[in-house]
């Protein structure tokens, strides 16, 4: 960080893609910071901008930033390498970075803020071979083909299954991260497969997906992992699914920003935070179900968070 | 009248093809007059530099759409042929073959898969808007293959050299408009305008209109390429699905720019506006500080607004 | 005959499309310093045997011989290369480019590999010197009027300096100014030893300039002679194969009826002021160079671009119509000249096309009635004589069928007004015939006809009052037998120009 | 030999059998595929192309293109839950108010197109950007569970085992090849199709077509959007995306020309199928990304070289 940065600062998100649910609900953790912080006098505007899903246009709307002068940008990539250049230029210039959730290569950042996706896997993997017993034959459904997230996820749960013999992978297959497709995809599986004893899910709606799948087949649900999305959340509960989900906070928004603000004002922060994954399990998903109604329906229900938790994550 | 001086005519032919073009030329200069009032800096080298690099690949991708249009075709090919130059680029440079020769592979690549792509449309005759989304699998296909997630290498000296603090980018497009120049003056090149505009007579002429296609097919493929060529040398590696929207993109420059569809209609110079178009608008709506929300509305218009504009004018100035 | 070795031959071709034989063994042999006549009815073939003698098309069986020496798969480059010129009946222009792009397509002067415009541009002045073509070369041709564009055409036929020279129908949309410049330049170059294949409709020019004949008829030859010692009647003779009649039905001496069309200070693009009276049963002709505005006179009263006009009744409604379907309800139906872009939708079938104005008529509860369409389909064509399947499209048909298409489709709505625009272009003599005398029966119903042409004979023997436009605004009106084509030409090139202009005003009653 | 020569003529029945063959072949190769309820659940995702592709056929055969047609189905499914007020016990209102907006969206095409002359493409290109700007102000781009009876019962209910949408598409096909063939406009859309300029001194009025076309579009992109929001109960932005590239897919392999002006809807149906089919066929294949993609491309191309023969000149 270097120059004449003095609070209040002006705080750029250059979001890859503002439409999807998720991308909105974290844009409102990161309003809702803003304005928090405003209240404090720390910060004085924020800059936002959509690349509408291509990198490219990011590239072009973090250069802009850079030409605006900002104190702070705030980023999800586009891609795992294309920003690396134009976000080492911000850092030359002393502007304050905080990339989450999706991270670039570089580490000429501020911060790099995320859950870890390769634990995702690898814990999601180990859920469901405890629940099948160490064997069965289970689906992988993957996200989209060619995205770190994705693959990070995938190759974290390889050793557990890799480790687990009996445990069969019959088949394998990628979808966009919608309830949709994902549900087309596991119905077309569930004909050609008609043993199955596990779905390894390894995204939200992808496993509201494969539920629905099940049950409009007509087929008896199987133990699936997922992520906090709330119509897998409801589907759990109301068809009595056994169920493991994780979750990328929504708040890891608000936490870069805090993170930021933390940075301008001189404080030192890790380069790296990982961020623990929250769990919900049997026990827990009740509680986050009676917070339902405050979400999208299409949307995830994170985890609480607080000022508390940012700065206890921030002394790791 | 007869012209005065024959040598003049290739230069009033080029004159005459500005005309149709004057309202977006007047539409893109406003929008780069207020972007430079709004950001100064655009006027240092490094503005400028950085502007041209974030529109380089646009100009590229457009360029190589609107070749097509002209024959008469179209491509829906584009994002991910962009995607495999990039990923070929990212994958060969740290290799054996070295910066060059991964060049060269690029380059090659996109030559012969867009040959390979107008000869099945020429000598198939089948549709290219089908036959090229079957080729878009394909090819992201090959893409993800070669490379399943971002990675590989390009090295340093190329990034800098390409997108580093230099106007490179905007020497580079100079150039390639300047090969396409020299390219329309051959009898091939203004073939592609013949052949899309009139084929049963372009055939009757001479002009062999099954090359034509195919040639201009390829030369489309290797634009694409270099564009994905220049994209990982910009973003200093290879990303299997980093070209995906252009495809889109390339079009919708390509018509901004007045090229029509049915062939033989519109002038490279203005796709590559429809471009400079869609690109400083970008920059523009980020510096009035647009939400958002406001961002897609007024891209909405604004592309609406700049074909619908200079048509409402000539229309009323005819009506008068 | 003297034994001179014919340059481009055709020696015993077939061709066929789809099963339908069109030629069936054709020999034509084309000889240097001679101009050759190809006649034929619509469809007989012509188009199609030029097509093979320049490579556009393969012969199913029989030889195309260049010098004497058989040519296995002849390509039209391959052709143009051999010093064949062919000026198509179709454009083959590329309508964006300029007309010396156009010009050299196919044979441009190169330097290093590069189109060298230098030469280029001298070679194209030259031939655009040749005939006529006054435009600057760096002009698009989108911009040009069909008549120009095909001597655009011809100068293309002739850049590459043919020794043949093939001429399918190039005077069709050209004014008597520049047809006569094309018969110039055909006999230079016959002086020169080009060999020339000359097709038209046009009797007189083929009398005019030509010296041999071949006579196409149900797909063989009927005659190859020379023109020699026959006349017009005999010309006529060889290619219909019977007596025929007069060309031009007599003019009926019946009082025009009751006023059908009035317009006062007519404008429409470029037509300036014109002031247009039209009875019940007349037949009005608009003559004029072309492009004069004749053509917007048409559009302009269908409603088709924007027209203003003082003060217009049409069938005792005031106003003009301001789109095409408020003119065809008023009655009012208009017949394009470039029939292939603007009167037919050529991929289309002739019953699809024929239906397409009369589709709301014949529709019961708004859904189309197969039956009753069949029926006007079939009464139309019988009517009309239009041969074969319905089914087939349009662009399979001749030319002259094709314009017999074109008019058919408006005879179910029963039009009071016809405007009709150079009718009879393409279309052969028998066709000619029975359009003439179908305006004639239409005027007897008590229609009003209203014919633009390029054809000075259609409107001296047709007419019943005939107006010439010049440079948009009406110079001179004619009437019965004050109609001449010398007052026609005369005012049409404006040679009175510096006395007054004679207008023979009508009353105008009511 | 001529049944031959009339079904290789005839692109929809070409397409038809080749359906047939590739479920056939399917069927006995794969575990699964040939399952009665399988082919009935490709059969039931068929029909929300289909009807998509309703829209799309007639654009196209009319020498447009309607690239809002993946917005329009997104803006239905997330508007719709929004629109049905609670008072209505059937629903309809909700569904007759989205499928309103869905026309309207169209005509606004429409307009653009035929009154400001932009070219389709990029008339409905803008607007696909424009909706979804209005996506993200709605309801903050978010969806809300459907609650809508109506909806619910077309996405879930099988009347004598079919589908409701499937007996939707069956009634979209009869309404669309009638529309085609055997009323008025259908003629006039195929003859602007072929030829604006000749359509248009014929008497057929560019504008009031051009407008009436794209309301259509919308409107059956709308009947999409809701058929296929009963079927997910839940809409989602992007949840049209997939249905832009494959309803123009549906069409073209169904051999219509892009360029306007020939082709049949009875050729979109069979084509909605193939896709559907080929799609199925590359999930179940156990393979990495890469080459399922690759897989998908080549059976595209492959079957274009059995029904796009007649696009030959
Ligand atoms: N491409 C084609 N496909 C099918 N039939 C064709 C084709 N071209 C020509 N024909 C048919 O061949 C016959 C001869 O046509 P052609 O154009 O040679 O006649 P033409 O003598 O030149 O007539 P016109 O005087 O009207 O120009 C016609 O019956 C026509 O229907
Ligand atoms: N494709 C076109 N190119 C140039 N001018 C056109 C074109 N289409 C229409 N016009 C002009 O615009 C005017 C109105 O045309 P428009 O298309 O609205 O008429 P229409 O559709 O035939 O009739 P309606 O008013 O019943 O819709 C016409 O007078 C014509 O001059
Ligand atoms: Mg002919
Ligand atoms: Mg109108």
């Amino acid at each position: 960080i270097k120059g004449d940065r003095k609070a209040p600062y002006t705080i750029g998100w250059a979001n890859i893609y503002s439409v999807p649910t998720w991308m909105k609900q974290t844009e409102g953790t990161i309003t809702a910071e803003v304005d928090e912080l405003k209240k404090a006098g720390l910060v004085k505007d924020l800059m936002i901008t959509d690349a509408q899903g291509n990198a490219q246009t990011q590239i072009q709307h973090i250069q802009s930033m850079i030409d605006a002068n900002v104190d702070a940008i705030v980023v999800i990539a586009g891609s795992s390498n294309a920003l690396d250049r134009v976000i080492s230029d911000a850092c030359d210039k002393g502007i304050a970075i905080v990339n989450f959730d999706s991270l670039v290569n570089t580490d000429k950042v501020t911060a790099k803020i995320n859950t870890d996706s390769a634990e995702w896997g690898g814990a999601a993997a180990k859920w469901l071979v405890g629940q099948l017993g160490g064997k069965g034959k289970i689906i992988v459904m993957n996200g989209p083909a060619g995205i770190s997230v994705s693959d990070d996820r995938r190759k974290g749960a390889q050793p557990v299954l890799d480790a687990n013999k009996d445990i069969e992978v019959i088949t394998e297959t990628n979808s966009e991260y919608n309830v949709a497709p994902a549900q087309e995809a596991m119905t077309s599986l569930l004909f050609a497969n008609q043993e199955i004893d596990g779905v390894l899910s390894l995204g939200g709606a992808l496993s509201a997906g494969s539920v629905l799948a099940f049950d409009r087949q007509g087929r008896d649900q199987v133990p699936i992992t997922g992520e906090n999305a709330r119509q897998f959340l409801e589907l759990w509960k109301e068809k009595g699914l056994k169920g493991w989900a994780t979750m990328q906070p929504n708040w890891l928004g608000a936490f870069s920003v805090y993170t930021a603000v933390q940075a301008l004002e001189g404080k030192t922060v890790p380069a790296f935070i990982k961020v623990p994954l929250p769990v919900i399990d049997d026990s827990s998903v009740e509680s986050y179900l009676a917070r339902a109604e405050n979400f999208p329906a299409d949307g995830y229900i994170y985890s609480d968070y607080d000022k508390a938790l940012f700065d206890k994550l921030l002394a790791q | 009248m007869t012209l005065a001086t024959s040598s003049s005519l290739y230069r009033a032919v080029q004159r005459r093809r500005n005309r149709g073009l004057l309202g977006l030329y007047i539409v893109v200069t406003a929008f780069l007059i207020l972007y430079a009032v709004l950001f100064p800096g655009i006027l240092s080298v490094g503005g400028f530099s950085k502007f041209t690099q974030n529109w380089f690949p646009l100009a590229l991708v457009a360029m190589a759409q609107a070749l097509l249009m002209l024959n008469g075709g179209i491509t829906l090919a584009i994002g991910p042929m962009v995607s495999l130059g990039a990923v070929i680029a990212a994958t060969t440079m740290g290799g054996p073959l070295g910066t060059f020769g991964g060049f060269l592979a690029v380059a090659a690549a996109g030559l012969c898969i867009g040959a390979a792509t107008g000869a099945i449309v020429a000598l198939l005759r089948l549709p290219a808007i089908i036959v090229t989304l079957a080729g878009s699998f394909i090819i992201s296909g090959v893409a993800l293959i070669m490379l399943p997630r971002p990675g590989g290498f390009v090295p340093e000296w190329l990034s800098t050299l390409l997108a580093g603090h230099t106007p490179m980018a905007f020497l580079l497009l100079v150039l390639i408009l300047g090969l396409w120049k020299i390219f329309l003056a051959t009898p091939l090149g203004l073939g592609i305008y013949a052949a899309g505009d009139n084929p049963v007579g372009a055939y009757r002429s001479g002009v062999p209109i099954d090359r034509v296609k195919i040639v201009s097919f390829a030369l489309s493929g290797l634009l694409a390429a270099l564009a994905g060529l220049f994209v990982a040398a910009q973003t200093g590696s290879g990303d299997p699905i980093i070209g995906t929207p252009f495809t889109l993109n390339s079009i919708a420059a390509a018509v901004l720019g007045g090229v029509g569809f049915l062939g033989g209609k519109g002038t490279m110079r203005g796709a590559v506006c429809g471009s400079l178009l869609l690109s400083v608008m970008i920059n523009v709506m980020f510096f009035l500080g647009f939400p958002p929300v406001a961002q897609y509305v007024a891209q909405g218009l604004i592309i609406v607004g700049a074909v619908a504009v200079p048509e409402l004018l000539g229309r009323w100035r005819t009506n008068r | 005959m003297t034994e001179v070795r014919p340059i481009l031959e055709a020696r015993g071709v077939f061709k066929g499309f789809f099963g339908n034989p069109v030629l069936k063994g054709i020999d034509i042999a084309l000889q240097p310093g001679r101009v050759h006549a190809l006649l034929g009815e619509n469809g007989a073939g012509k188009s199609t045997l030029i097509n093979l003698l320049s490579g556009a098309l393969t012969p199913d069986e029989g030889t195309i011989a260049i010098d004497g020496k058989a040519v296995a798969r002849l390509s039209p480059s391959m052709a143009r290369a051999a010093g064949i010129g062919v000026v198509q009946q179709e454009l083959s222009l590329a309508s964006q480019l300029s007309i010396a792009e156009n010009i050299g397509l196919g044979a441009y002067p190169k330097r290093f590999g590069l189109i060298d415009y230098r030469a280029l541009a001298r070679g194209a002045r030259d031939v655009c010197e040749l005939v006529g073509v006054t435009e600057p070369l760096d002009t698009p041709v989108s911009s040009l009027s069909l008549g120009r564009r095909q001597m655009v055409e011809i100068a293309k036929a002739l850049f590459a300096k043919p020794r043949v020279l093939i001429l399918d129908e190039p005077t069709s949309s050209l004014s008597a100014h520049e047809a006569s410049v094309l018969a110039d330049v055909i006999f230079t170059l016959r002086d020169r030893g080009v060999a020339v294949l000359y097709i038209s409709h046009r009797l007189n020019e083929v009398r005019a300039l030509c010296s041999h004949v071949t006579v196409l008829k149900d797909g063989g030859i009927t005659a190859d002679r020379s023109l020699d010692g026959i006349d017009g009647e005999g010309l006529v003779r060889l290619m219909v194969g019977r007596e025929t009649g007069a060309l031009f039905p007599p003019r009926p001496d019946i009082v025009p009826g009751p006023l059908r069309l009035r317009t006062k200070g007519f404008s429409a693009g470029i037509v300036r002021d014109a002031d247009v009276l039209g009875h019940a049963g007349e037949v009005l002709g608009i003559g004029g160079l072309v492009g004069q505005g004749q053509e917007d006179l048409l559009l302009g009263l269908y409603g088709a671009i924007p027209a203003r006009s003082i003060e217009t009744k049409i069938d005792g409604q005031s106003g003009l119509p301001n789109n095409v379907a408020a003119a065809n309800a008023a009655g009012i139906v208009y017949v394009p000249a470039d029939r292939k872009h603007e009167g037919l939708v050529l991929t289309h079938s002739i019953a699809s096309n024929i239906i397409l104005p009369s589709l709301a008529k014949l529709a019961r509860r708004g859904l189309r009635s197969r039956g009753a369409e069949a029926d006007m389909i079939g009464d139309l064509a019988r009517q009309l004589m239009i041969k074969g399947d319905v089914a087939r499209p349009v662009q399979a048909l001749s030319g002259g069928n094709q314009q017999k298409v074109a008019l058919a489709k408006w005879l179910p709505l029963d039009p009071g007004v016809l405007l009709l625009n150079d009718p009879t272009r393409g279309v052969d003599i028998e066709t000619k015939r029975e359009i003439y005398k179908m305006l004639r029966r239409f005027t007897g119903e008590g229609r009003l006809v209203i014919l633009a042409s390029s054809d000075t004979p259609e409107l001296v023997h047709l007419c019943d009052r005939v107006l010439v436009l010049r440079e948009g605004r009406v110079v001179l009106e004619l009437r019965g037998d004050a109609i001449t084509e010398e007052a026609i030409v005369g005012a049409a090139m404006g040679i009175e120009a510096d006395g007054e202009t004679r207008i023979v005003r009508e009353e105008v009653a009511q | 030999m001529s049944l031959l020569k009339t079904i290789l003529r005839n692109p929809p029945l070409l397409t038809f059998l080749l359906v047939a063959l590739v479920w056939l072949v399917a069927g006995l190769t794969l575990r699964g595929f040939g399952a009665f309820g399988h082919l009935r659940y490709l059969l039931e995702l068929a029909s929300v192309i289909g009807i998509a592709a309703a829209g799309q056929t007639l654009v196209i055969l009319m020498g447009g293109i309607d690239l809002s047609v993946g917005a329009v189905i997104t803006v239905t499914a997330i508007l719709l839950p929004l629109l049905s007020p609670a008072w209505d016990p059937t629903g309809l209102v909700g569904v007759v108010l989205a499928l309103a907006i869905a026309i309207g969206i169209g005509f606004l095409n429409g307009l653009g197109a035929a009154v400001l002359r932009v070219p389709p493409i990029i008339m409905t290109l803008a607007m696909a950007t424009f909706l979804q700007g209005v996506l993200v102000l709605v309801a903050g781009g978010s969806a809300v569970t459907v609650q809508n009876p109506a909806v619910i019962l077309l996405g879930q209910t099988r009347p004598l085992g079919v589908p409701a949408g499937v007996v939707l598409w069956v009634v979209v096909s009869a309404v669309v090849l009638m529309l085609i063939h055997r009323m008025p406009i259908g003629a006039r859309f195929l003859a602007l199709g072929a030829n604006p300029l000749a359509a248009r001194l014929s008497g057929v009025s560019l504008t009031r077509n051009t407008l009436i076309l794209y309301s259509l579009s919308g409107f059956f992109a709308g009947l999409a959007g809701i058929l296929l929001l009963g079927m997910n109960r839940q809409g989602y932005v992007g949840i049209g995306d997939p249905y832009l590239l494959t309803s123009i897919a549906a069409v073209v392999l169904g051999g219509t020309s892009i360029l306007g002006g020939r082709g049949t809807y009875a050729g979109t149906i069979p084509g909605a199928l193939l896709l559907v089919t080929t799609t199925a066929l590359i999930t179940v294949v156990n393979a990495s990304p890469g080459w399922r993609s690759i897989m998908f491309g080549s059976l595209i191309l492959g079957l274009l070289l059995i029904s796009g023969r007649e696009a030959r000149r």
